[in-house]
């Protein structure tokens, strides 16, 4: 087992824990949080391939900070989504958010 | 009379004192063969001992040196303060010119009782003023006073200065959040807001430094600075970054967190005795990390002529700019909130980005001068 | 030892030695200070009156609006800070992408700025 | 044991990212995740890749997790309510099923051999890659960012009707 699958493997595991978090969590902020965690994931498997597969270093750092960029935006998105279902439904569990009128 | 619930401190305290036994244990270890060499040298020649950097760490640009300007600079605000506003200021405690004051204010903090409010969430409430110490005084380990006394002549210092003053705002809402005070959670919000508006001239107004001297390593920009301050080159981000800088100190022109007519003391109103001291001490320890860091960048660090040896140089100038804001609490009054965050976004940046602009243009004519 | 002297081990030291001595400054205050504990004593401090149930949301939500842009500089911030480290290797005309960049940022703010006013967050 | 670092940090960051899913309040699970971004940050420094690992922390610590904190502090502690069983095993099978699916496809890396180093790494190159082949991308991603805030801003919006 060389180097560069240690670093894959954790990657996987990061995508195993958001994907658990997506699917088993309530709360619509855990569910960001997972998504969070996987998008951290897909960032430190370029992050492994860059150091000892073939990626250039320069090539992966420009791909990374696009997906951290990118990543940013969804997530203030996706926060100004909860604040505002928070604010009419006063509640922001995902289960129970599933009828469009009040 | 409602009961009292379990007392938390106690708990706190036996768990606080296996922590720091692990800890000093933990750090004795690691500077164990540094701390050998440094008593050899204290025999062989005492003079090398200046330039190891287990003495940089812990005296010169470390921790002493840092905690006794924190303590100078206390003194000297309220005195300054006290005379712009035609009064005496601390007068009676130690010898002249009430110059233990500091000193008997920080034995009176340690005495007073730390009170911890029953809703408060007790585990986020007593760690908070610890993290505000630490993300405050960490930085003070990039800053270069001169070419040797730097602790960590780091190639991204500038960028791992801004990563770790990235946590106060998150340490500033943990605070916010587990004190449950209505006081302290506006407080806290209004910090946020004006630490979010005014990290982003800092950022930009830092960049035309990066750009002249041409890499982020703090030595390099200072060096690079042997001609020509960087101030003459980028006037208008200098005035952003000072601008910027008493913003992310929570200084008088910009006190809204804390405005004590409104808000008791911002975020940090449930904090009582040594709690409410160390957030006191992180913040003068930022002051002192902000001020070098400004001085670093568009003051030239160690640069001068040839009167003064070059730590000298930069000492004057990092007590200069600390003189100067510690003075503009006594000279302007508070700003209104919305009008601190629309100036931030509505002339700050522009500024900045104009300044950018104008150095990327000039490229030709900058490399002539400088390189 | 593996960390050597290299910059990032005394980061670390430095690290433990602030968190011990935050842990010194309270355990000395500890011992120090009284601890004569009471039940109004630990009411939340609000100038004396009752906490009234909180009505935050409105006040909360005044600068949203700036949060969210401070998000955006950070992460514009990233591409200039790689584009202004390289200075002296792009020639003007060659770094026209970073500077009509940073003067595109410019309307957006005003934009959203006006849009936060009038929406009321 | 030569990837010792590696696991240390596999360990840390993966504690981190359950904690930040399973801990009972969102203030705790908040502060796990930046901590979880510390720990990404570590595995970057560790790697390699300073430029980008001193950027994660400024950018999600700095940034993002103190938007998520502040949208804890305005949402507030939703009411823990029981967990229901089916859903748990579901999540667990969920995630138990992709990690084995990339265990598998992993054991054909085995035989990977392994790549010498890296040429050292300069930001003028970062730079230049950004700038020549990203040039104009650069833009959409500044659209695409004022975008998402010009439309959280929208969202966020106080109806007059003041519901909360």
């Amino acid at each position: 087992m060389n180097e560069l699958s240690v670093y894959i493997i954790a990657s996987v595991i990061f995508l195993a824990i958001g994907v658990y978090g997506i699917i088993a969590k309530r709360n619509a902020i855990r569910i960001l949080f997972a998504i969070e965690i996987v998008i951290n994931a897909a960032n430190l498997n370029i992050a492994a391939f860059a150091r000892y597969g073939s990626l250039a270093l320069s090539q992966a750092q420009a791909i990374a900070i696009f997906v951290i960029g990118i990543a940013a935006a969804e997530a203030a998105v996706g926060l100004a989504i909860i604040i505002q279902a928070f604010r009419l439904r006063g509640k922001i569990n995902v289960d129970e958010m599933n009828e469009m009128k009040e | 009379m409602q009961e009292l619930d379990k007392d938390y401190a106690s708990s706190f305290v036996k768990y606080s004192i296996v922590a720091v036994i692990i800890l000093l244990a933990l750090v004795l270890y690691l500077i164990y063969p540094y701390l050998l060499a440094l008593l050899q040298l204290l025999f062989l020649n005492p003079s090398a001992i200046l330039n190891t950097t287990l003495f940089k760490l812990l005296i010169f640009p470390g921790l002493i040196y840092v905690s006794i300007v924190a303590l100078i600079a206390e003194w000297v605000e309220r005195k300054l303060v006290a005379r712009i506003q035609v009064r005496v200021g601390p007068f009676y405690v130690g010898g002249w010119e009430g110059l233990l004051q500091p000193i008997a204010d920080l034995f009176k903090l340690i005495t007073k009782e730390i009170i911890i409010p029953k809703h408060a969430d007790k585990n986020i409430f007593i760690l908070s003023p610890v993290l505000a110490f630490i993300v405050g005084a960490l930085p003070i380990i990039v800053i270069p006073y001169s070419p040797t006394y730097v602790i960590w002549d780091y190639q991204f210092g500038l960028l791992l200065y801004f990563a770790i003053l990235a946590f106060y705002p998150l340490v500033v809402l943990l605070a916010a959040w587990s004190s449950n005070n209505k006081y302290s959670f506006i407080g806290g919000l209004r910090a946020l807001y004006q630490q979010a508006s005014y990290e982003v001239p800092l950022f930009l107004a830092a960049l035309p430094a990066v750009m002249l001297a041409g890499s982020f390593s703090l030595t390099a920009i200072a060096s690079a600075q042997a001609k020509v301050w960087f101030i003459l080159f980028a006037p208008l981000s200098a005035i952003v970054f000072f601008a910027g800088m008493m913003a992310e100190l929570e200084r008088i022109p910009f006190d809204m967190p804390e405005a004590d007519s409104e808000l008791v003391s911002g975020w940090t109103t449930e904090y009582s005795g040594i709690a409410w001291g160390l957030f006191q001490f992180g913040a003068y320890v930022k002051l002192l990390a902000y001020s070098g860091f400004f001085v670093t960048i568009f003051l030239g660090g160690w640069q001068g002529p040839a009167i003064l040896p070059p730590l000298f140089w930069s000492l004057l100038k990092v007590s200069i700019v600390v003189l100067i804001l510690l003075s503009v609490r006594g000279f302007f009054p508070r700003i209104r909130i919305d009008q601190l965050v629309r100036a931030g976004w509505g002339r700050l940046i522009p500024i900045c980005i104009l300044n950018i602009v104008i150095i990327a243009l000039l490229q030709p004519y900058i490399v002539s001068i400088l390189r | 030892m593996y960390l050597g002297d290299g910059g990032p081990f005394w980061f670390a030291v430095f690290l433990l030695i602030g968190i011990a001595g935050g842990l010194l400054f309270y355990l000395v205050a500890f011992i120090l200070a009284p601890r004569a504990r009471s039940a109004i004593k630990e009411e939340t401090f609000e100038s004396g009156q009752i906490p009234p149930g909180g009505k935050r949301v409105r006040l909360v939500m005044q600068y949203f609006a700036f949060l969210l842009l401070f998000l955006i500089f950070d992460v514009v911030s990233m591409f200039l800070y790689a584009w202004g480290a390289s200075y002296y290797s792009f020639a003007p005309s060659q770094s026209i992408y970073a500077i009509v960049l940073l003067i595109l940022l410019l309307p957006p703010i005003y934009i959203t700025l006006k849009v936060a006013k009038s929406v009321g967050v | 044991m030569d990837f010792i670092v590696p696991i240390i940090l596999i360990i840390f960051s993966s504690i981190a990212a359950i904690l930040s899913l399973e801990s009972r309040s969102l203030v705790y699970g908040a502060v796990s995740l930046a901590i979880f971004f510390l720990g990404l940050s570590l595995f970057f420094f560790y790697l390699g890749l300073t430029y980008l690992a001193i950027f994660q922390v400024a950018v999600y610590v700095g940034a993002i997790a103190v938007l998520i904190m502040f949208t804890v502090m305005v949402v507030g502690e939703g009411q823990r309510r029981k967990r229901s069983v089916p859903l748990l095993a579901m999540g667990l099978l969920g995630g138990a099923i992709i990690l084995a699916s990339f265990i598998m496809g992993i054991s054909y890396f085995f035989s990977l051999p392994n790549p010498s180093m890296q040429p050292s790494f300069t930001l003028v190159s970062l730079a230049r890659y950004v700038m020549d082949n990203y040039g104009l991308i650069l833009f959409i991603l500044a659209l695409l960012l004022t975008s998402a805030a010009y439309g959280a801003v929208a969202l966020a919006r106080r109806e007059v009707e003041e519901t909360a």
